[in-house]
């Protein structure tokens, strides 16, 4: 014991099931953030093959929720995590369900393209769509980069965007009320719109929850409902 | 007041303090409500006064009768007429046990009376030292008795001085053992030395002629006759040697199939049976083998001649003393030593060992064989070493079945003699302290202290070195 | 991997006949050690038995006599010396000679050597002591005791070789044939109360074992007294209170070395310093009790020591815990924990203790002392030693004495063990 | 209402005498060892009733249950150690292999050089810690040579994750060792007979949490060749080494489940309660 | 151990503090309970002082939602719970997110209403909202009791209800983008109903998460992403 | 990178010569007890370095660590067990409500009634369970009489939840009881001399998990009265009794933090590899 080995469990079982759930997580991670580029891109660009592949992966994701659930629980009643395995285990298992929510989200998304798609025309609003599609894109890989090492700073970042991201889609909703009024015929096709924009809105939350979760797994800080600053202030309080 | 009257007097006086000293302890602890306000408990109170006065009294009473034998003595030398004060110290001797004599009532001496008036001045100073020292002794008693009931007192830490008595107790008592070694020592140590002054040390170790009795060189003063120890020893060895074969194989053996195979029945039976061995006294043994198995050995033997191959040496000579009659029935003897001690020892060998063993798939056998006794070997070594000084000290045996004819042979059907036979030989009946005859016997006694010293010593460093290996 | 492991249980199968053929060897080793052992035992007492219990037993020759107070010289029947000083043998001589009716000066030797004379004036002498007045000038009935080489003859009576024949001659086996055939008043076999009743004596016919026993007794007492006493406090202190250094290593190593020191240096040691030095008296059970006491103390210190030692240290702990000092956890915990292994000890070093002779003799406890003791101080022999003499004594009566002294020996034994192990078991805890 | 009797409602067997039948999975295809009915005694007394089981190949099998239901007993009937008890009666079929282990005809000798054992405390014997690996395959007489011999207790030690802490050391007694190793190298040297399955009673049960955890590890490395059935008193132990769990109630084999199914959503109430701690 | 005490656990502390935990759980189940129930009837009878106080409570329900959470993970740390315990400590450790997000709902709705009060006007839609709100209220406390008695054919019905309610939502879609088609000027009060009614429908969402739960802890099964006779039929294996 | 890295970014002690303070809160206002630059030596090794800690009054507070770690050690320091050990030396400030423990003059009796002990194994006297209750009663002299000595056997009994079970065989041996009402006998018997502090080192590593299930509810609810400090192997067991958790390492206390503080966040990361099992 003369040289600390700090950063491996004796078990090399334990070592390897706490890495298949954070891979797991992070393949989930990347399936969901596929969803969303593809799902924006078929609503931007109104093709239905894509948006109908990202209906059919949504099942995929559901059964690695439940996958990666019963893994947090087996883990729990087999190796019985204390302290920082114990706080990636609670991270995952409550991060995964906001991954699985992404993944709803973009099926919105998918299907809002498709119905838009059916009516067949462009719409207004479709380049704050874009915008914000773009902007979501950005903070959900971010916030897979961000768990992926352990980045508690650009998870202060994310929530930081997410802010951001509200304000923009309350100036998207704004837009396309007026638009409504504006045009009452396409209202129907506006509030598909007005949904898929919704969506992303919830997607860039779900992203400050992993953040949040971020925070919880490194610092052991549980930084939910507080705002930016006092995020800040609790995860580094020397500066 | 006699002495035995004294002594039940004080003890009882102190048995009276204690009682005293408990109740008074008692009657503190109510006023201040209850036995926890006090520092020690009751008991111990009590227990402090009685040593107060207990302690002072019996070493009181120790040294008197330790010192008022030679003071009286002393006042009596003053009594005797000036001519006999300056008479050599031996024959003062003399004189005083005749007054003693005189004094404790021999009617048949024919008294002076002059003598007889010492006498009976020396009978009146006895009486009068005796009457002091019950009065000292009675009246310390119960002044010192008060004293220690008066110190009772609720803060007065009694537990604590009462243990530290006892500790001192246990203390002294310990040294007893070290006293006891200085006394070996020194009480063969001095005779030795005068011994080895008339023989030199290297003729009795490296000699090989043994007679005592009979004078060789008679020009030689106050020697009587040769003194070559090697004899001796090799008889000794000889007969140990003997022993040894007949004990260690059947005393282990027996000792491994009690523990290892023998059901609980017949190991309850056997083995106290065979401890009985171990309990006859050594007289038994030396009657048995003188009368028992040496005859029985010379009928049996006796003009056997023996062959080996188309060779043959010719009929058998067995003495009616010979080392193997002696030698066998100290083996019998010895049995139970390593059988008992090793069976404790494989015992001790934890289960687990045994377990690992099985488990592994190994036999009884091997087990025995391969874990088992490996694992005891330090304790079977200590044994076997405990069974040789043993044979080797041992005395009354041959003394019994062994002549006194010193020999140097290994033939066991001759006579041979040991260290233990000679010393016996050498200083019963004949007490004259200065004979080389006499002192060989304490140079003989020394050398066979020095053996077994060193043959436990061994034995200690053996066990020690292994022990706890296990466990 | 698989082949591997065919492989390993073919190996394990193809040896396993010569392991078991190893494993009966070992077995039969076993077995025939315990068997020499046993027979050894059986051996041993049946020897002992046949030879100890002819001890017990005497020849006596009922004879009628008359007590003439004439012979006998006694005036005064009140005059105890007188009747100390009675000349009792002429008288038992005479009616010897009348039995046998002996006239020449030979048949008259012949006759004397058939009957133990003096012995059997003791028995007169001893119904005198009682009872003089009314007995002297009467006629009774005395069981004299023949010789010892007669009873020697008679107990061995139709064995091989017809032992004994030897000590007589022609005659003399003639009367006692005819002493045999009588039909009443014959030679009878029966208890021989004086070997328990009487000291030592240089007849063998009158040799008893009470004064080696008493003094095996008071011996005991004195040892007892001592040593263990002694012993358990050297223990205790040892093993409780001693600290770990120079000092208690060598009392350590020298207890070690006293227990296999040979008992006859333990006679040295007494000889030199409580004869010489301390200038105790000698053959006294005070002092053989003093050197005993040295030579069992090691035993007892030892075994107390794995007593104690024995006794869980959480026991010890338990009791700290709570607040007990020292001498309370020693008296109230360890001491009655290791009582079991302390008498076992001890037990052990008294019975070695009773059955040692060799330091004894260094003492002087080996002197020819006939009276009865009645303290410790008074001089005295043990069984042991009494055995001792009477084995060297070249008198064919006394080694019968001896057997039936050492069946005395065993049986004192096997009873204090008795005691010993009934009251260990009384003590006996598990914990 | 509870959980607990939520979950009981339909499942009311708490009294163990109405226990009929192991639930769960206690039989698997491809099975080492399989046991059927068995029944032991120690002298009257009953200890096992009538219990089935098999074990499956390069299975790792916990036993758990309340102190005296007869883990241990049923444990040390799989290479008969239960014979070195003179009371104790094994009834019921035992095979390794298709083979009966209590034929009478059955040798114990070979059998438990294929049904190796490591017991509660290490205990190595007082001897080298080569001659401790060596012994198995000396008195089976399965190294020819030196060379052989040397190669056994290297491969053994390596398997038992001992090698590189005591290559320098093989001379050196196997008593010196810690507490952990000397499990260790109880475990090489039940290995070194190359036996088919491994049996464990409480093997961690003398050790602290770190040696614990390095023959936990080491018992997840030997599930590869061997395979292993393992008493213990720590329900998180068998959580963690084993594959199957088998819970013994009173002498009966009350479930034997997937580990993760027992210690996440056992089937039997008994079960649910002694893992949940709620005996009492 | 004669006789079985099967429903107590050893430790009296751990008893304790697995009841503590069902006892907050249900009580933030009550709070949320209560917001649903105000939140409905501010939109409903456009109340606003009923609208801030349901606001005003949103921090409460994330307090709870914290320290609950917090109590699992101590639960998990210290009391190494497995089977039916773990299996609580980890359904109310989803379930509390689940609930505080309900409480969002309300919040929402409760702005919805302020928003709706603030122009004044009663519109159309508002008997869907007044049906939907019913529903939603029912369901939620049926969720509650259910969770409360670990019943799992309320659970089933609940999983059913929610089926149900969605379609409700979906018919008042439509009939509120028909009448902002038909009144444009309205749109923008409109949405604020739409928006109001999608949180109820998220609410009947929650809520059949929370009998997914419930059947969960009780039967140790996921049935989550099953349709209803799937669940049934793996509930109820013997029917 | 790995979360352990991530975590200790800026905590990079990891060699233990580098612990100068124990991090946490080892001190608290309403200390029972307070321990001040503790040094402990066997002979000349050191075997404690310089600890600071209080224990509040009825705490439970934990002390765990890897073994040889010195948990023992400084354990047996608060009663002066350790004088039983001659070569050990204790230096430094160890105070019971404001008095020296180790000051010469004191007497270690009284102390000991005030700081009972409880031991790892069940010790009780190989007497009946009566007197082995009443024995420290007895030589304190507690009782004045009888009916005195009944009823704190009595609640003692009771107060160790162990009356009900024994209640009729008080005069029965208390070694013929099981390992777990030994144990319980065993704090009966500590009780009894209503000490203020009591001393445990791992009770509970000799018994089975059912019996240690009741021991911990017994620690529970002898809180309320007394002030308890626990050594312990089982970190499950520290998590389920202690309000505060001590980590000691190499003679060091590391950390000593709320229980539930050490083991969902702990502030050391010598304490997090210890407790999530990374020591190897
Ligand atoms: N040698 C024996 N003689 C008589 N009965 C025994 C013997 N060994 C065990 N038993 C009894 O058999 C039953 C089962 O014992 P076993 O040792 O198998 O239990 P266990 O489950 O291993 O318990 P633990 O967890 O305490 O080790 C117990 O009731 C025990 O009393
Ligand atoms: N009587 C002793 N003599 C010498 N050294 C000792 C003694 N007792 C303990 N030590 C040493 O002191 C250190 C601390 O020992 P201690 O028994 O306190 O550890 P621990 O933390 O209780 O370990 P464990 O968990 O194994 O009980 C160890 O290195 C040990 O070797
Ligand atoms: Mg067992
Ligand atoms: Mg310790
Ligand atoms: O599931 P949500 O309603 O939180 O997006």
């Amino acid at each position: 014991m003369d040289k600390l080995n700090i950063d491996q469990h004796i078990s090399q079982q334990y070592n390897a099931v706490l890495d298949d759930l954070k891979t797991e997580f992070l393949e989930m991670g990347g399936i969901v953030e596929q969803q969303i580029i593809d799902s924006v891109k078929a609503i931007t660009k109104l093709d239905t093959e894509l948006a109908e592949k990202v209906l059919s992966i949504e099942s995929k994701v559901d059964d690695r929720e439940m996958a990666l659930d019963d893994l947090c629980v087996q883990i729990i009643a087999r190796r019985q995590p204390t302290a920082s395995d114990l706080r990636l285990v609670m991270s995952i298992s409550k991060a995964t369900r906001d991954l699985e929510r992404m993944g709803d989200e973009a099926k919105k998304i998918a299907q809002m393209a498709i119905l838009i798609s059916e009516n067949g025309e462009m719409l207004d609003g479709f380049g704050e769509l874009k915008n914000l599609g773009r902007r979501v894109q950005q903070v959900v890989s971010d916030t897979l980069t961000a768990f992926a090492r352990y980045d508690v700073n650009t998870a202060l970042q994310i929530a930081e965007e997410d802010k951001a991201i509200d304000e923009e889609y309350d100036i998207a909703m704004r837009v396309l009320i007026t638009y409504m009024m504006e045009n009452p015929r396409n209202i129907s096709r506006a509030m598909n719109i007005t949904w898929a924009l919704r969506a992303l809105e919830r997607i860039g939350d779900h992203a400050e929850n992993i953040a949040e979760h971020i925070i919880y797994l490194v610092k052991g800080l549980d930084v939910r409902h507080k705002t930016i600053s006092e995020m800040e202030e609790e995860v580094r309080p020397e500066k | 007041m006699s002495l035995s009257a004294l002594f039940v007097l004080i003890m009882l006086g102190a048995t009276v303090i204690y009682v005293l000293g408990r109740s008074r302890s008692l009657v503190l602890a109510n006023n201040l409500g209850g036995i926890r306000h006090l520092h020690s408990l009751p008991l111990y109170y009590g227990a402090q006064a009685a040593l107060w006065c207990l302690i002072p009294c019996l070493s009181l009473l120790a040294l008197w009768v330790a010192f008022d034998d030679s003071i009286i003595r002393q006042i009596a030398i003053q009594y005797l007429p000036e001519d006999k004060q300056n008479l050599s110290s031996q024959e003062l001797a003399l004189l005083l046990n005749t007054i003693e004599n005189i004094a404790g009532g021999v009617t048949s001496l024919q008294a002076s009376p002059e003598m007889q008036a010492i006498a009976d001045r020396v009978v009146g100073l006895r009486q009068l030292s005796s009457t002091i020292l019950s009065a000292i002794v009675l009246s310390s008693l119960v002044l010192l008795g008060a004293l220690g009931w008066s110190k009772v007192k609720p803060e007065y830490r009694a537990r604590n001085s009462v243990e530290k008595t006892f500790m001192i107790f246990l203390l002294a008592c310990s040294t007893l053992a070290i006293f006891t070694t200085v006394g070996i020592v020194f009480s063969v140590l001095f005779e030795s030395i005068r011994f080895f002054d008339i023989i030199p040390l290297t003729d009795f170790l490296l000699g090989t002629q043994w007679s005592p009795q009979t004078a060789i060189r008679a020009d030689q003063v106050g020697s009587s006759g040769a003194f070559g120890a090697i004899p001796l020893f090799t008889g000794t060895m000889l007969i140990s040697f003997i022993a040894m074969v007949i004990a260690v194989p059947t005393g282990l053996m027996t000792a491994i199939y009690l523990s290892e195979y023998a059901n609980n029945k017949i190991r309850a039976i056997v083995k106290p049976m065979l401890e009985v061995l171990a309990g006859i006294p050594t007289v038994v043994y030396g009657f048995f083998a003188a009368l028992t198995v040496a005859p029985m050995i010379k009928d049996a033997l006796h003009g056997l001649e023996l062959s080996i191959l188309s060779f043959s040496i010719g009929p058998l000579d067995v003495s009616g003393e010979s080392a193997l009659a002696a030698g066998l029935v100290m083996g019998v003897m010895i049995i139970p030593f390593v059988s008992s001690l090793s069976d404790d020892v494989i015992n001790a060998v934890p289960q687990s060992l045994r377990d690992g063993s099985y488990g592994l798939g190994s036999t009884q056998s091997e087990t025995v064989k391969k874990v088992i006794l490996p694992a005891a070997l330090p304790g079977i070594v200590g044994a076997i070493l405990l069974a040789v000084s043993r044979a080797i000290g041992e005395t009354m045996i041959v003394v019994m079945a062994v002549g006194t004819a010193a020999r140097l042979t290994a033939n066991p059907l001759e006579s041979v003699t040991t260290v233990t036979v000679q010393m016996t030989t050498l200083l019963i009946g004949d007490h004259e302290f200065d004979s080389a005859k006499t002192l060989a016997a304490f140079a003989l006694g020394l050398v066979l202290f020095v053996i077994t010293l060193g043959l436990n010593f061994f034995a200690l460093r053996i066990v020690k070195k292994y022990r706890e290996q296990y466990d | 991997m698989t082949d591997k492991k065919i492989s390993t249980i073919d190996l394990v199968n193809k040896n396993l006949k010569k392991r078991y053929r190893a494993e009966k060897r070992f077995q039969a080793y076993g077995i025939l050690s315990i068997c020499f052992g046993l027979m050894c035992l059986v051996f041993l007492f049946t020897d002992i038995i046949s030879k100890g219990t002819r001890g017990f037993f005497y020849h006596y020759l009922p004879i009628e006599i008359h007590l003439d107070a004439e012979i006998l010289g006694i005036t005064d029947t009140n005059d105890i010396n007188q009747i100390l000083a009675a000349d009792y043998s002429t008288l038992v001589k005479k009616r010897v000679y009348e039995i046998f009716e002996a006239k020449k000066r030979k048949e008259k030797k012949n006759a004397r050597k058939l009957i133990a004379i003096d012995a059997t004036g003791y028995r007169i002498q001893a119904l005198l002591k009682t009872n003089a007045a009314a007995l002297l000038g009467t006629t009774i009935t005395v069981n004299a005791l023949v010789d010892d080489k007669v009873d020697f003859y008679l107990k061995r009576l139709g064995e091989k070789g017809d032992p004994g024949t030897e000590y007589f001659n022609e005659a003399q086996l003639l009367l006692i044939g005819q002493l045999l055939e009588r039909e009443e008043g014959g030679i009878t076999k029966s208890l021989n109360k004086t070997f328990f009743t009487s000291g030592d004596s240089a007849q063998s016919e009158e040799a008893g074992i009470l004064s080696a026993f008493m003094g095996s007794l008071y011996l005991l007492l004195v040892t007892f007294c001592l040593s263990f006493p002694i012993g358990i406090a050297t223990a205790v202190y040892l093993e409780e209170y001693a600290p770990k250094n120079k000092w208690t290593d060598l009392i350590e190593i020298n207890i070690n070395n006293l227990a296999a020191v040979p008992s006859i240096i333990f006679g040295l040691l007494g000889l030199a310093v409580f004869l010489a030095f301390f200038g105790f008296p000698r053959s006294t059970p005070l002092v053989g009790g003093f050197v005993l006491t040295l030579m069992t103390l090691p035993t007892i210190i030892i075994s107390s020591r794995a007593a104690i030692k024995a006794v869980p240290p959480s026991i010890r702990e338990a009791a700290y815990g709570i607040g007990a000092s020292k001498m309370q956890v020693t008296i109230h915990h360890v001491i009655p924990l290791a009582m079991p292994g302390m008498l076992t000890g001890t037990i052990i070093g008294l019975a070695q203790a009773l059955g040692e002779s060799a330091p004894l003799l260094m003492i002087g406890m080996a002197a020819f002392i006939p009276d009865i003791p009645t303290s410790v101080t008074d001089p005295s022999t043990v069984l042991p030693m009494q055995i001792f003499q009477w084995f060297r004594n070249a008198d064919a009566g006394f080694s019968e004495k001896a057997s039936a002294a050492i069946l005395v020996l065993i049986i004192f034994l096997v009873m204090m063990n008795a005691l010993a192990v009934w009251a260990r078991s009384r003590l006996e805890r598990r914990w | 209402m509870n959980v607990q009797e939520a979950i009981v409602e339909n499942n009311t067997i708490t009294d163990v005498n109405d226990i009929k039948e192991t639930v769960g999975i206690p039989l698997v295809e491809n099975a080492k060892m399989s046991m059927r009915d068995v029944d032991v005694f120690y002298g009257e007394k009953q200890a096992i009733f009538g219990v089935n089981l098999d074990i499956g190949v390069n299975e790792v099998i916990a036993m758990i249950g309340p102190s005296g239901c007869g883990k241990s007993t049923f444990l040390r009937c799989l290479n008969r150690m239960n014979d070195t008890i003179e009371i104790c009666k094994v009834n019921g079929q035992l095979h390794l292999e298709g083979q009966n282990i209590y034929d009478p005809k059955l040798d114990v000798v070979p059998l438990r050089a294929r049904v190796g054992m490591v017991f509660q405390k290490p205990n190595p014997f007082p001897k080298s810690i080569y001659d401790n690996v060596a012994y198995g395959p000396r008195i089976h007489g399965l190294a020819a040579r030196r060379a052989d011999m040397d190669e056994i207790v290297e491969t053994s030690l390596r398997k038992a994750g001992l090698w590189e802490e005591v290559k320098d050391r093989l001379h050196q007694p196997g008593t010196g060792l810690s507490g952990g190793q000397q499990q260790r190298l109880c475990i090489a040297r039940t290995i070194a007979v190359s036996p088919e399955v491994i049996l464990m009673d409480e093997p961690c049960s003398a050790l602290d949490p770190i040696a614990t955890a390095k023959i936990e590890e080491l018992i997840d490395e030997l599930s590869e060749n061997f395979t292993i059935a393992i008493v213990t008193h720590s329900m998180q132990q068998a959580a963690r080494v084993s594959h199957r769990t088998a819970y013994f109630h009173l002498g009966k084999l009350v479930e034997v489940n997937e580990t993760e199914k027992v210690f996440t959503n056992p089937d039997h109430s008994l079960t649910e309660a002694y893992i949940t701690g709620r005996f009492g």
